[in-house]
């Protein structure tokens, strides 16, 4: 255990009797793949872990405890989330105790996979700015940035904009603010036919397993999603090419105003459908149009659940 | 039992090979997109991709995610606007088919679904139709990954079990060995190398390949120590973390649940079967609103129970599940199935 | 006050009939050290026949001017006179708007007009650039005693989107320079009135009722000279003073003066420099009066002063 | 018989109190349209969910056109600020999935504006039959 | 289910360019239709009955009718099913009239699409569900917005029919602007002689509680249970004590306030009572012109009310009332001629607003009905009026006829004649619009027996010369331009939108068209109403119009209200939102968007917590639906659902 994790054992364990339990990252079944940890009891805390693969948003699962006292450790971009489902009044501030750990960056495991064989991965340490890892029949040592997840590399809350608790110090932004939107920049380079045929290629993989959406944190209406849902009956169970395309709509539309970009969609998607950048155009176009980012300010509402009588930059079109 | 006869094929010539079995017969192969594996139909120029296992399993070959049943028209008859007729099509002959490149996890899947598709008294025709049509030409696991654990569930890297070819990778080639007449009937219709004298040296490759895994858990017992912790709490902490998505069901080569809905447009529909899952909400939402498994956990626990406990006492033994280590590989939560035995097993011995 | 300087268009008027009016502008240039570089090569502004001719005509005849200022690096064409002011500010907006136009017009020139080039009359670089601060530092001879009433005419503020200069209903820039320079401004009616500009060739009887009537409403409201700021009102009111006694039965002698020469007057300088008595009508009496004023005021100045001390 | 201009298949989202009252200005004014547009009636242009303009152009559409109250004429006083907000976001929206923005228009007609209808429709209809019929998404892998 | 299919020929407004015949056959094919036909007018009586027939004889549960826009018709429809025994809801319209047969001209194209409207109608009415209306108690009080003539004329009328009115007007007095009239045409009987008397009713009925110098604040709720805030404005002046006796309009130094109520031709005094017959007959300060505001010290008012009902620290006060109806009569207000710079833009003391000139006509004016030129207050011999100043003028925005200009002119021409019949007066004019009874022979009459000279043309220029003012215009009948030289300039100013007026549209939730003028529900057919359920209009407020038509507005606007109320109950539109509590999530998104705060959160038997509508709240504009992410909420007879099957009909054609 590193003196972090420590202290987050002891901050977990003085917080254990006033909730009901706490969700912290632990140990999975290699050293490269760390699981949201339920702590319910001292004894849990054996598998606790705390570093750079700890990807998972935490927040994910507070939908599903609505009505329980929950503790919660999280990174900068999780909190985020934390703040959007208190600012929608679909979470209790009260209910909460929260763990902040100042993040410099996750691994994207997608990333690792491509440059080694991670099947066999018996060790993973970190030094300054390198990963090693090691595997039963070979050693590879990589630049960190290489294997960084894409929203690190331009993360502006390194530090959680909520916590009851801040284990370490607050670590200034620095990546670079324009690196956010160079995806959607990217892509918006090629002309409409090739976009249109490319999430045609891309989404055909879909097996609507909705994992995308159960992980979503802002996605509180899990169970009763127009995705598969008979009443309204908005698109059939078929996986056919025009209902993938209506989910990833449904859930951009859904998100409008209030995704808070922490990027697991895409992680967890078993297909590897590059679906968060559909979420980052639309961060785009709310940021341009109502000048706002989600998870931000509690007090704030999401732009599409309120109005102006005049919009700065909504001109009409001239017929 | 038929005698088992071998063949040969050279490394080089193995391209030809494939060509060849998809000439008269539709050939699903593995191939690699992104940085995941999944079975397309092969056309010219597709370069299949046998290395590693595929991420999703070979059940979308002969069990497609979403299948018409048949077809309905409603005919109004033009004297007496009252009176309609309901003339229904449905098409089932399937085409030949031959997949290429399943493991042998993926191939002993398909045992479990012929228990339930197959059973004598009300078989499903559809099933039915493209299981006798289709050929399972199996590769021998030589490099099992660490989320494998098929040995535990009496399979083995080199199981032939549900295949009807078996190939084993040996130094300059692949051995190629028969296991049921419709393999035989169309490995003679290739003209291959005969394959005696690499017999010896793929035997020996499928033993080391058994020997490279080792089983984590004991199923023995196992199906008891479910129900008997069927109504504690332990399923609520142990699966806490996991997302209650589809993920592992869709990729798992013996989950076979189904649900089937009707679209209609104007006076005409048809009656599809699409894959479901029992982690979903909606799978035992019933009519009133009740649900009997309302949380994941009672959900993960049918998951579970169902492999290793429903299933088995059911089909004399049988376990539901393959060891493939897909659901553990893909898990967005990283839900480990073999801790999740093992902890139940400890769990039930605790409270006996 | 920063250096004024402009590229300048005299115009055909200024070069003949009304030379008095550019020998003023020039000289009260000077004064008022405003800049006036003539347009190498300047030609016919085109005006108001060819205006009524063909409109791509005109203004390809009054762009040509404009394409020589741009190319002199100037970015202001000034002239004196309105007539040629509303044909280049017509060709201005009528290419600006108008881009098939534009295209046509400068197919015909062999240099194009590029739209770079706006044109102002010399009576607003005077009221706007110049500015009244200015403008009374040069006073020395105030024209004390006299009333002036100011005759704009139709086209230095009309119609209100091309000429974009003061008001087009009331405007006030001739009252503010002649208030300026000492003159007292009656309140005079008929400031923006026909004169019947052209009708003099060829229907004189209404040139002689229209600016009858302004020179009636003038005399009336006590004036003792009108002030104009285009040579073709000067003719009609001045050069036609006679005809009009003639055909309506009046009996005026009122001078018709350019403001530019006004100003000289007040900047100091000789009648005969701003050849005043070119004029049809004479302003000996005007000037005599001027003269009487400003004794008046010097003697009443030093009576204060010995009856302070 | 000449080659019939093949109509384009447009559906129009119109507002009860203001749009769809345009339009029966503009037909009780005989103002000619053409007619490849059907209108469907909701209560609001605040009614008209986005996912509704994406479900129409995914089953075929070939344009989309939602009409409501000018602002701060809405009949329930909000209806048409919220419909302004979504619809701009989903115009902005629709390019980077593939789908041409311009087969998409909202805009805001009084039920007095006959004229004003018959020229976004006549206006609107003309860009889509200019833009041709919309591209079809077909199947790329197995079942 | 059983659909019946009635497609209108609407006699050849739609046989003329659709194949009627055509689509009815079409129609038979659609799924659950089991009846199809085609008649001349669906809407006649035989035409109704035709429907009622067939659904006892075809035992329909779904009726569609392809015909004209159920803007028009949809009611009578509703009616008609429901007399046949079918719920007024399973009916849907397809409008194959003004959005096909009047505008397209290709047949076959208009049939084709007529054929899909019907299809889409049919696929929406199989989706649709029976609904009942929930009835609720109605507040039986009516607010009047404008204590004007028509104003007056509903509160009165509404009054005698038993209601409680709160009338609120926003000046310090009722009256309006007949009070500031002399005499009214064509009759010429003194304005405040028969507008007095009403005055005095208005201000005595038991029934009617005054609200003057107040302004509406804020309007919420909905038809049958409105909450108004009204805000009184201060008047520094008691009104409990002050007996109206003026004392303090003698004894005020400032003189020189400016009179709203003489519109500006002379100056008051800082704290004054409007017009002698003013109702309520009290003082008010205006403190721009008080001394005791502006330099803090004065005082006299204060020291010389008999009652000591001067009190300078007074505030504005916020009054609620509930209501059950409202009707506005807010009015006109006059064209500001000072934006026509050709006609001097208000610099000359001596061209005046015809109103200003009623004021000088008027006994109790500021010149006690004598004529005087407001510049050096001679008696003007030559009078010249101009009509259309800031009426039917594009360029100034206002293209619109005022209505009753042309009659007060020739009202005012024959008035100065008797002031001072040695005076001759001239108006110059467009067309004479005397339409009324009896009005053209009152202009025959201005111009036969009083000599005043009509001058057909518009006048281009008034200026002063001399201490004349010249008025120039053409003649077209002569051909010629004409220049008068008048003594006295009266400009007949158009009427706009009172000031105002579209704020209070916003607080009402009723719409206005681009001139500012309250949109009644339907022309022709429904004057008084508006599409607001509840709101009714009277009066100028809905269009310039005279004192006879808005008398008349005034009396039916209240009839409308009396009817409205005649019963107890009033049954509230069940097309309203209704939740699914299986699929709400409770993420209070409804809620945050509701413009009504028609949804609030409810805790089912299960203990689940779900959004709840408030049935007589709800207004059914849809939004929660377009807004809630599972759907669990749905606007009844709009649902999601409903709408696809209408989207998925056209695509599969």
């Amino acid at each position: 255990m590193t003196d972090r994790e420590e202290k987050i054992s002891e901050l977990i364990k003085n917080e254990l009797n006033n909730v009901d339990f706490f969700i912290a990252y632990g140990r999975g079944y290699d050293p490269i793949h760390v699981k949201p940890l339920f702590v319910y009891e001292e004894k849990d805390l054996d598998d606790l872990v705390m570093n750079i693969f700890c990807v998972h948003n935490n927040a994910s699962y507070l939908k599903t405890v609505k009505d329980k006292k929950v503790g919660i450790v999280v990174k900068g971009c999780d909190s985020r989330a934390v703040v959007q489902l208190i600012q929608e009044g679909l979470i209790n501030r009260d209910n909460l105790r929260i763990i902040g750990i100042p993040c410099t960056g996750v691994i994207s495991i997608k990333k690792l996979k491509e440059k080694m064989d991670i099947s066999r991965v018996t060790e993973a340490k970190v030094e300054s700015d390198s990963v090693i890892i090691k595997t039963s029949d070979e050693e590879k040592r990589f630049e960190k940035d290489d294997l960084l997840a894409d929203k690190c590399l331009w993360c502006q809350y390194p530090t959680p904009v909520i916590y009851d608790h801040l284990v370490g110090e607050t670590i200034e932004p620095s990546r670079p603010k324009e690196l956010e939107y160079k995806i959607v920049e990217e892509m918006e380079k090629e002309d409409l036919n090739v976009r249109f045929e490319y999430w045609n290629k891309e989404l055909s993989r879909c097996i609507r397993c909705y994992a995308c959406r159960n992980v979503c944190p802002m996605c509180v209406c899990q169970d009763q999603c127009v995705m598969e849902s008979r009443n309204p009956h908005w698109i059939s169970l078929k996986s056919n090419i025009t209902e993938k395309v209506m989910i990833q709509l449904i859930h951009a539309i859904h998100l409008a105003g209030r995704c808070v970009s922490c990027g697991e969609c895409e992680r967890v998607c078993p297909m590897d459908i590059p679906i968060f950048k559909i979420k980052q155009k639309m961060n785009q176009i709310v940021e341009e149009l109502f000048d706002y980012k989600a998870g931000i300010d509690l007090e704030a509402t999401p732009p599409l659940y309120t109005f102006q009588v005049e919009e700065a930059k909504i001109k009409e079109r001239e017929w | 039992m038929v005698m088992s006869m071998s063949w040969f094929i050279p490394e080089n010539e193995f391209d030809i090979f494939v060509k060849n079995l998809s000439k008269k017969r539709r050939l699903f192969v593995p191939v690699k997109e992104n940085s995941i594996v999944r079975f397309v139909e092969f056309k010219d120029g597709i370069k299949p991709y046998f290395e590693k296992q595929a991420t999703s399993s070979a059940k979308n070959t002969i069990f497609p995610q979403t299948e018409t049943l048949f077809r309905f028209e409603y005919k109004k008859d033009p004297k007496d606007l009252k009176k309609f007729s309901v003339e229904i099509s449905e098409t089932i002959e399937a085409p030949e088919t031959v997949v290429l490149g399943t493991r042998p996890c993926d191939a002993r899947g398909f045992l479990v679904f012929d228990k339930v598709f197959l059973n004598p008294k009300h078989p499903d025709i559809y099933y039915q139709n493209r299981r006798e049509k289709s050929l399972f030409i199996t590769m021998t696991c030589t490099d099992p990954e660490p989320t494998c654990f098929c040995k535990a569930v009496g399979s083995s890297p080199a199981d032939s079990l549900g295949s009807d070819i078996l190939i084993t990778k040996v130094k300059d080639g692949f051995f190629v060995e028969t296991i049921t007449e419709k393999g035989e009937k169309l490995l003679n219709e290739l003209n291959l190398k005969d394959g005696d004298a690499y017999s010896k040296e793929a035997e020996k490759v499928k033993d080391e390949a058994n020997e490279k895994l080792e089983s984590p858990f004991d199923t023995k017992g196992l199906s008891a120590d479910i129900l008997k912790l069927f109504n504690t709490n332990f399923w609520e902490k142990e699966l806490a973390h996991c997302l209650s998505c589809g993920v592992c069901t869709y990729l798992c080569p013996t989950c076979y649940c189904f649900n089937i809905t009707d679209e209609t447009s104007d006076s005409e529909g048809e009656r599809i079967r699409t894959w479901d899952a029992c982690m979903f909400f909606h799978f035992t939402l019933e009519g009133s609103g009740h649900n009997p498994r309302p949380t994941k956990a009672e959900r993960f626990r049918n998951r579970v129970g169902h492999k290793f406990s429903y299933f088995p006492d059911r089909y004399d033994g049988m376990i539901a599940c393959c060891g493939c280590g897909r659901c553990i590989k893909s898990c967005p939560a990283s839900v480990d199935i073999r801790k999740v035995i093992i902890d139940l097993k400890e769990a039930a011995n605790e409270s006996a | 006050m920063s250096k004024l300087s402009f590229a300048y268009y005299p115009g055909c008027s200024l070069e003949s009939s009304a030379k008095e009016y550019d020998v003023s502008t020039r000289k009260v240039a000077d004064i008022l050290k405003v800049e006036l570089i003539e347009i190498p090569d300047w030609s016919c502004c085109g005006a108001s026949p060819a205006h009524t001719v063909d409109h791509l005509f005109a203004s390809a005849v009054a762009a040509r001017n404009l394409a020589i200022v741009e190319e002199m690096g100037r970015d202001t064409l000034v002239t004196p006179c309105p007539e040629c002011l509303s044909a280049f500010k017509k060709a201005i907006y009528n290419m600006s708007k108008d881009d098939g136009f534009k295209k046509k017009v400068n197919s015909l020139l062999d240099k194009p007009f590029n739209l770079n080039v706006e044109a102002k009359s010399f009576l607003q670089i005077l009221y706007e650039d110049v500015g009244k601060e200015n403008i009374s530092k040069k006073v020395i001879k105030p024209l004390i005693g006299v009333n002036i009433v100011p005759y704009y005419g139709c086209l230095l503020t009309r119609p209100p989107d091309v000429a974009q200069f003061d008001d087009p209903e009331n405007p006030i820039s001739m009252d503010t320079i002649l208030e300026t320079i000492g003159a007292n401004v009656p309140y005079f009616s008929y400031k923006l009135e026909c004169c019947g500009a052209a009708y003099g060739v060829t229907k004189r009887r209404i040139v002689t009722k229209l600016s009858g009537d302004i020179l009636k409403t003038a005399i009336e409201s006590g004036a003792d000279a009108v002030a104009v700021a285009c040579p073709l009102c000067q003719q009609n009111l001045d050069l036609r003073q006679d005809q009009i006694n003639r055909d309506q039965g009046f009996d005026f002698h009122i001078p018709i003066l350019y403001i530019t020469q006004l100003m000289g007057l007040s900047f100091g300088l000789s009648a005969s420099e701003l050849m005043i008595d070119k004029h049809n009508v004479k302003s000996d009496h005007f000037l005599e009066k001027i003269e009487k004023g400003l004794k008046e005021k010097e003697k009443s100045e030093k009576e204060s002063i010995s009856s302070k001390n | 018989m000449a080659e019939e201009k093949k109509e384009a298949k447009i559906v129009g989202f119109l507002c009860n109190w203001c749009s769809y009252g345009g339009a029966d200005t503009a037909g009780v004014s005989r103002f000619k349209q053409p007619t490849d547009l059907r209108i469907i009636r909701v209560p609001c242009s605040g009614r008209v969910d986005p996912l509704f303009v994406v479900k129409a152009l995914e089953s075929g559409a070939d344009g989309v056109l939602v009409s409501g109250c000018h602002p701060r004429d809405c009949h329930y006083s909000e209806g048409n600020f919220y419909a302004r907000r979504r619809l701009e976001v989903l115009k902005r929206f629709l390019p980077f999935m593939g789908i041409d923005p311009n087969r998409f228009e909202y805009t805001w007609v009084s039920a007095s504006e006959g004229q004003r209808w018959q020229q976004v429709v006549t206006k609107f209809t003309e860009q889509i039959h200019n833009l041709g019929p919309a591209p079809k998404r077909e199947e790329k892998s197995d079942r | 289910m059983r659909i019946g299919v009635f497609i209108c020929h609407c006699g050849s407004n739609i046989a003329g360019t659709v194949d009627v015949k055509k689509v009815a056959e079409e129609a038979k094919r659609f799924p659950h239709v089991v009846y199809s036909t085609d008649y001349m007018y669906t809407c006649s009586e035989p035409g109704q009955l035709e429907i009622q027939e067939a659904i006892k004889k075809e035992k329909l549960d779904g009726v569609v009718v392809a015909s004209c826009s159920p803007r028009m018709h949809e009611n009578t429809f509703r009616r008609t099913v429901e007399k046949a025994g079918l719920n007024r809801y399973m009916f849907e319209m397809a409008n194959i009239r003004e959005h096909v047969s009047w505008v397209g001209v290709d047949k076959e194209a208009n049939t084709k699409k007529a054929i899909d409207l019907v299809r889409m109608a049919v696929a929406k009415v199989t989706l649709n569900q029976p609904l009942f209306p929930k009835s609720f108690k109605v507040n039986k009080n009516v607010l009047v917005i404008g204590g004007g003539v028509a104003g007056m004329q509903a509160a009165l009328d509404c009054a005698d029919g038993g209601l409680k009115v709160i009338l609120v007007e926003k000046n310090p007095s009722i009256g309006g602007k007949m009070a500031k009239l002399d005499k009214t045409f064509p009759t010429i009987d003194c304005s405040i002689c028969i507008l007095g008397p009403k005055m005095v009713d208005v201000g005595q009925h038991e029934n009617i509680k005054l609200y003057t110098y107040s302004e509406i604040e804020e309007i919420s709720g909905y038809v049958g249970n409105y909450e108004v805030k009204i805000r009184k404005k201060a008047t520094y002046v008691d009104w409990t004590k002050c007996t109206g006796c003026g004392l303090c309009m003698e004894k005020c130094p400032s003189k020189k306030a400016f009179d709203p109520f003489n519109e500006g031709i002379a100056p008051t005094t800082a704290i004054n009572i409007p017009f002698p017959q003013a109702i309520p007959k009290k003082a008010k300060i205006d403190p721009n012109y008080c001394r005791q505001f502006i330099k803090g010290k004065c005082g006299v008012c204060a020291k010389i009310c008999p009652v000591q009902a001067i009190d300078y620290e007074m505030q504005d006060e916020i009054v609620t009332e509930k209501v059950g109806a409202i009707i506005v009569a807010t009015g006109y207000s006059l064209f500001d001629h000072t934006k026509i710079k050709e006609y001097g833009a208000g610099k000359y003391l001596d061209v005046i607003t015809s109103i200003q000139y009623e004021r000088l006509l008027n006994a109790s004016g500021p010149t006690s009905g004598h004529i005087l030129r407001p510049s050096d207050n001679k008696e003007p011999k030559t009078i010249v009026f101009v009509a259309c100043v800031g009426s039917r003028d594009k360029s100034l925005g206002v293209p619109y006829c005022s209505n009753f200009c042309c009659m007060y002119i020739a009202k005012q021409a024959i008035l100065t004649k008797d002031h001072i019949p040695d005076s001759q007066s001239y108006v110059f004019y467009m067309d004479i619009r005397a339409p009324g009874k009896g009005y053209e022979e009152f202009v025959r009459r201005a111009q036969e027996e009083y000599g005043v000279k009509y001058i057909r043309g518009r006048v281009s220029r008034i200026f002063k010369r001399g201490d004349k003012m010249v008025v120039r215009g053409s003649d077209t009948l002569l051909g010629t331009q004409v220049e008068l030289e008048a003594d006295l300039v009266v400009l007949a100013t158009g009427a706009i939108a009172e000031e105002g007026a579209r704020e209070l549209a916003e607080k009402l939730r009723i719409s206005y068209d681009p001139y500012g003028f309250y949109i009644e529900s339907h022309p022709k057919l429904r004057p008084v109403e508006t599409n607001t359920a509840g709101v009714f209009l009277a009066g100028a407020c809905q269009g310039p119009k005279d004192i006879p038509a808005s008398v008349g507005q005034g009396s039916a606007a209240a009839s409308k209200v009396l009817s409205l109320f005649s019963k107890d109950l009033l049954e509230s539109d069940p097309q309203i939102a209704h939740v699914n509590e299986m699929l709400c999530v409770d993420c209070k998104k409804c809620i945050q968007t509701c413009p009504y705060g028609a949804i609030e959160e409810k805790k089912t038997p299960m203990g689940k917590i779900v959004a709840s509508v408030i049935e007589t709240v709800c207004q059914g504009c849809g939004l929660c639906t377009a807004t809630c992410p599972p759907g669990a909420i749905q606007l009844q007879q709009f649902t999601d659902n409903q709408l696809l099957a209408e989207v998925k009909a056209f695509f599969h054609a």
